[in-house]
């Protein structure tokens, strides 16, 4: 063990310090974690910029319009700590970059890498996500939109829910049904649809925080060409568990542990009830201590994580862990901030004396619904168990709808 | 020994919902939320027919003269519609104040018009347990002056009570000269807190006359504390049901998903939980007229416990629903806020702790 | 609502008291709750005593040698309360008078309840209960101690487990296989071995306690007369519930929560950490106080669920969590308990320098105990769920291994 | 950067795994366990000549020169084969106090007679920060008083390490005049702690001279208690490794109960939260030796949570198992009541919680 880095990788340190220091002020704002793209000038020209320097779309091959460089882990986290430190944008990511762009480089075609690696990566093409359905959310596979072949395209009807920036997007990679016939997860395929063919309508999804962090997307006789199908018909399930398994680096989740915690205790120092700051009591700093355990304990697990992909290790279980106890963690410590704060943890929307923002009630909400989506925690945990730890799959019902 | 509802109990739980359900089903409540004040003059004269206004106003000034016990469980049902209603504060802590500390002339006055639903009360007494900020209320020459935050339905008060020290309980009129009433923006929209600053203001009556009021600020707090416990009470009680009726009619991997053991063992936990808060819940608002000595180390003990366990039931009756029970447009998240308000109002589960402990003589231990 | 006790009660209640006081210094210590009875000469004369005044056996009728006293719930409470505060033995209980009593009443033949009864309420006979195997845990059904009829007899073959008293019991009442070729729950029958038979070993088992709350029972060709059989062949399952149902009155749980909670509170008075009680440590107080709050649930829980049965009213899933809620906060009580005590709480088995006779430790794991024994949590949930609240079984396997 | 083990550390927990299963079988375990310290000087001897006892060592002085990380990587595995072993008193805690303040020829005696496992000291500190009841160590013209509960691996020791205030450490053999040793029973019958009643008794030496011990205390507790964390996560690890084996093997309603949702959810939570503190309890042992400023903080929250954690997943494994993980006679028990004294050992959860707060200044706000 050693948590020093090396001297070739602190020669890099500084250099992502020097581009920071040099570039920062032409940089947007580093709003929405930087993860969400809009069609900015300021955007695309500091997008081009990191391309340029290999701080974005690092290890994308130039042909494609990346940098090319072989993968290194410890730069990508390197570059992430150095951002995050200087809290500069991190550029454009989101769906599109993080999750599509591997996923074509797998499975997508010549054509079809050069037509959208390179404008997804540069923030000419944004993407949504058409997975989830009202009736297909932890059961993904009974997923219903249909794809019909008709002549040169599909003719694809149906009804997708939970698509973040949809009304932002170009284009939304989706799992269609193409063979009603076939077996659940034998008639799904993968299938890019552009966004403003007609038959296309999306309407904002409002959660419990008020915001519509989501939307619903309905389609209605939306024409999409044949060469927008990746991989081959019937493939969708196994093509799209491969961008699952691209979803956004969850090392980036004990960071925003960290970054909660330590806001936090400012918040418990300053906050003062009945005259004596909150942190001064007993009861609520231990609750601030046990928290400040599991959060050291998620940030020590995310470089453990990244030391067996240094070492080309499958670090197993221990990587599945992740998602459950990352959200729940952010979940309690939002709690606590509200409870620390008392009656003044209630105040949400730009109230008067609201503290934070609101923040920590936006996270409480937040962080439940990351808990319930992309797989409950109920679904994680059957998945800990079979694929973690060999437990067999429960067993089929005797009679009913297994379709 | 009968530690159960009586038929009339009942009967008014089963009044107070069957109003709900046709005059302010979660459409209305809605709308009402949504409208600055959340209160709604005719929803309130309609509870106020039902006698639902003047639970605990004696006969004498035309009120039912019943107990905490009844205002707690009619909150139950409230509650459980999640009626944007001035209840609390209203009808429970004003005129516990007044009952405990009012002069004659001043119950006259004013118990029968609480009763009618004519008058409402905002209370106003968070800096007397748990002072935040720069918050804190003072009387200079008679007058007040500072700022009270998170009073009590502030946004259907004509009137407030406001404790301006361990004694002394100002009446103030929402008109009065001086006063700046400003509405605070909670997640709960059925409800609205408020702050109320002060700068020179004239109270209109001091409540059994200047540092007259007694044990009047403590009833009031505690009366307002067992109500909201109940009030988390129905909040649950309705999540679980939505719940369990969710888990019964949606199907995933071919079975509703109520055959799952994970959702089973979810919705056993909720019920396995509640139930027992439940009977604390009773008993607490039960000690507040029938056991004096134990009431307040009783209510104090039952909000911190609701609160706990309000917080969980809610949240797993969330996860019971998965992604819709998430969304604004789904009710399930009125009462999540609901909960979530009430956990913090009058305390803390945290700071209740603390003062049952100290009622009990173990912090000078 | 109204807690006081009305004048015909008060006066019996003073009846009681009475009572107590004038015969008190007869009383055997009132050892292990007073619900495993010795044949011991002063236990008998004084259940002897009990059964006279109708302070035990008070509904059984007077043809079985019981007190015959209409049932009065309320009275019941009020003896319990009386003698539980005066600290008096409550005479001869278990599961001879608490289990099978009851069931005979219900089940058995007229012959049986003249042969059975009378002596167990009186204590000339000893009970234990044979249910669970180690292969028939909380699959009971699945149970395989055969017996085959020969003659006016049955032998009975296998292995019991968990059988509290066996090695003090005259009789064991069991539910054995007598179909091996009928459907699982069809197949069984309700006996009554004697513990004398030949073929029939106790060894006592020892649990992690170190004591030997239980026992394990084997059976090798034990011949049983057929006048044994309690009900019809293939009955027993049915009858077997009804022991269940009479499982001692879980109102108890919620005293001994009260009586553990009170110790506990005694004990952080008058332990000192650094020179300051442990009550004076406010996250020690604050624990207690949430376990205080949770024990007067239960407390109050116990009158609600009382003033059902005062109300012949059937209290539903109100009483069906009271065993997986009551054994989880007696868990929680001895935890606190023993951080309370630090090094201290570890202390066991008569060290030098133990608190209470190590019975915070001990409670600790007999609780971890009760909660998997009886159906573990699991199972109670799975019955709460289903039977409490109506949601569906879980769908039969395809296939596999149903018998 | 590298956050994970050497292949030498990995070849380390190997050969004392392979070490105690041929020789140390629970089997054997259990016959030790019974006598009265615990303690099996053949046992003892293999380990020393795996080279175990001289971990922490400097090889000028015949060990092997390795880090807290190192000793408590080999405390995982002896706690995985609920080895009765003084490993926690002789090769870590004494060592380390004697590193940090013995004069050289005070580590010169010692220091070779740890490595060869010949001497086994025990450490008496607890009064340092846990002093209960009637305990306490004093010194009067030079000599000690009082007593010192909860000494630790008092059963195998052949001197103790006592502190006698903050910068005092006394080496008194355990044939001193005016000592008496008695040891306590615990529920964990693997390892031995023991009261030392002192009545005059001289030390032999005082570590560094007389108050000259200086930081040596607390490098000592920490030191216990970074591996202590790992004791338990050894111990975690084997009771959720006996869960799953059997959550496959055994079979109930027809199937492996492996295959229930809910015995699938009890194993994936005791993972998911050993994961995580795995990592916990190694950066604070590894923090002992590289990062001073934050080793004292990173080990007393390591083991506060590794002590809830094992709470935890120690009555989980039991409920997954049933009524067999309630008896005597499987192992798991074992690991059950480990886990139970660890908690205790050198600072509960709540007071290591206390410490770490204070030492990042949280208290003074």
């Amino acid at each position: 063990m050693d948590l020093s880095y090396g001297e070739e990788h602190e020669h890099f340190r500084q250099e992502v310090r020097d581009f920071l220091e040099k570039h920062r002020e032409v940089a947007p704002p580093p709003w929405m974690g930087g993860i969400v793209a809009f069609k900015d000038e300021k955007v695309l020209s500091w997008q081009k910029l990191l391309v340029e320097h290999g701080y974005a779309a690092r290890t994308i091959p130039r042909e494609y319009g990346g940098f090319g460089a072989e993968p290194d882990p410890l730069k990508t986290v390197m570059i992430d700590e150095e951002f995050t430190r200087a809290n500069v944008s991190r550029g454009i990511g989101g769906q599109g970059p993080d999750m599509l762009v591997p996923t074509l480089l797998e499975h997508g075609s010549e054509e079809q890498k050069r037509k959208w690696v390179a404008p997804t990566i540069r923030g000419g093409v944004v993407w949504c996500q058409g997975y989830s359905e009202p009736e297909a959310g932890s059961d993904l596979a009974s997923l219903q939109t249909s794809a019909v072949e008709d002549g040169d395209e599909f003719v694809v009807n149906g009804h997708k829910i939970w698509t973040t920036t949809a009304q932002l997007s170009d284009m939304m990679f989706t799992l269609v049904r193409t063979d009603p016939k076939a077996k659940k997860h034998a008639g799904i395929s993968y299938l890019l649809i552009p966004m403003d063919a007609p038959g296309i309508e999306v309407r904002p999804l409002y959660t419990m925080t008020e915001g519509a962090e989501f939307n619903e997307v309905f389609l209605t006789d939306v024409r999409v060409p044949k060469s927008n199908l990746v991989g081959r018909l019937g493939e969708g399930w196994k093509i799209g568990n491969t961008t699952l398994k691209h979803e956004r680096n969850m090392l980036g989740s004990a960071s925003q542990s960290t970054a909660s915690l330590q806001r936090l205790i400012e918040l418990m120092r300053q906050e003062k009830v009945n005259g004596s700051p909150v942190i001064a009591d007993p009861v609520f700093r231990d609750r601030l201590t046990k928290l400040q355990a599991r959060v050291l304990a998620m940030q020590y697990h995310s470089l453990r994580l990244l030391t067996h992909t240094l070492r080309g290790e499958w670090p197993g279980v221990a990587v599945m862990i992740v998602k459950l106890i990352g959200c729940q963690l952010n979940h309690d410590l939002a709690r606590l901030a509200i409870d620390a704060l008392g009656e003044l943890g209630t105040l949400y929307k730009g109230s008067k004396h609201e503290r934070d923002g609101g923040r920590w009630q936006f996270q409480y909400m937040l962080s439940l619904g990351l808990i319930i989506g992309g797989g409950t925690a109920q679904i994680q945990k059957n998945i800990i168990a079979e694929r973690g730890l060999g437990l067999p799959r429960e067993p089929k019902p005797a009679s009913g709808g297994e379709r | 020994m009968d530690f159960g509802l009586s038929d009339e109990q009942k009967l008014l739980q089963d009044t107070i919902r069957r109003y709900l359900e046709e005059k302010v089903p979660t459409t209305r409540v809605r709308e009402i939320m949504q409208t600055e004040t959340a209160h709604d003059p005719q929803v309130w004269q309609g509870l106020a027919e039902l006698g639902i206004t003047g639970l605990l106003i004696p006969e004498e000034h035309g009120g039912s003269g019943l107990g905490v016990l009844d205002a707690a469980l009619a909150a139950e049902i409230l509650a459980w519609g999640a009626a944007p209603v001035p209840f609390l504060g209203a009808t429970v802590m004003a005129p516990s104040a007044l009952l405990q500390a009012g002069t004659p002339s001043q119950q006259s006055e004013w118990l029968p018009r609480i009763a009618t639903g004519e008058t409402c009360f905002g209370c106003a007494a968070t800096e007397t347990f748990g002072l935040r900020g720069e918050a804190g209320v003072r009387v200079e020459g008679g007058r007040l002056y500072g700022q009270s935050l998170f009073a009590i339905d502030a946004g259907a008060a004509d009137l407030f009570l406001v404790a301006a020290g361990p004694t002394d309980l100002a009446l103030v009129p929402r008109s009065a000269s001086g006063l700046a009433v400003e509405l605070l923006r909670t997640v709960d929209r059925t409800r609205r807190v408020g702050e109320l600053a002060f700068d020179g203001v004239e109270p209109a009556e001091w409540v059994g006359g200047p540092g007259g009021a007694g044990a009047a600020v403590e009833r009031m707090l505690d009366a307002g504390r067992a109500v909201l416990a109940s009030d988390t009470l129905g909040s649950c009680d309705r999540a679980i049901q939505m719940s369990v009726e969710y888990a019964m009619q949606r199907r995933q991997f071919g079975r509703v998903i109520g055959s799952f053991q994970a959702v089973k063992h979810m919705c056993s936990e909720m019920v396995a939980e509640i139930e027992p808060a439940r009977s604390l819940a009773w008993y607490a608002a039960y000690a507040m007229d029938a056991l004096p000595d134990e009431a307040a180390t009783a209510v104090a003990l039952a909000k911190s416990h609701l609160s706990d366990v309000g917080t969980d039931v809610v949240r797993t009756a969330t996860e019971v629903h998965g992604g819709i029970g998430f969304t604004e447009e789904f009710d399930l998240q009125l009462w999540f806020k609901r909960v979530e308000l009430n956990r913090q109002l009058l305390g803390g589960p945290e700071l209740l702790r603390e003062r049952a402990a100290r009622l009990q003589g173990w912090e000078a231990a």
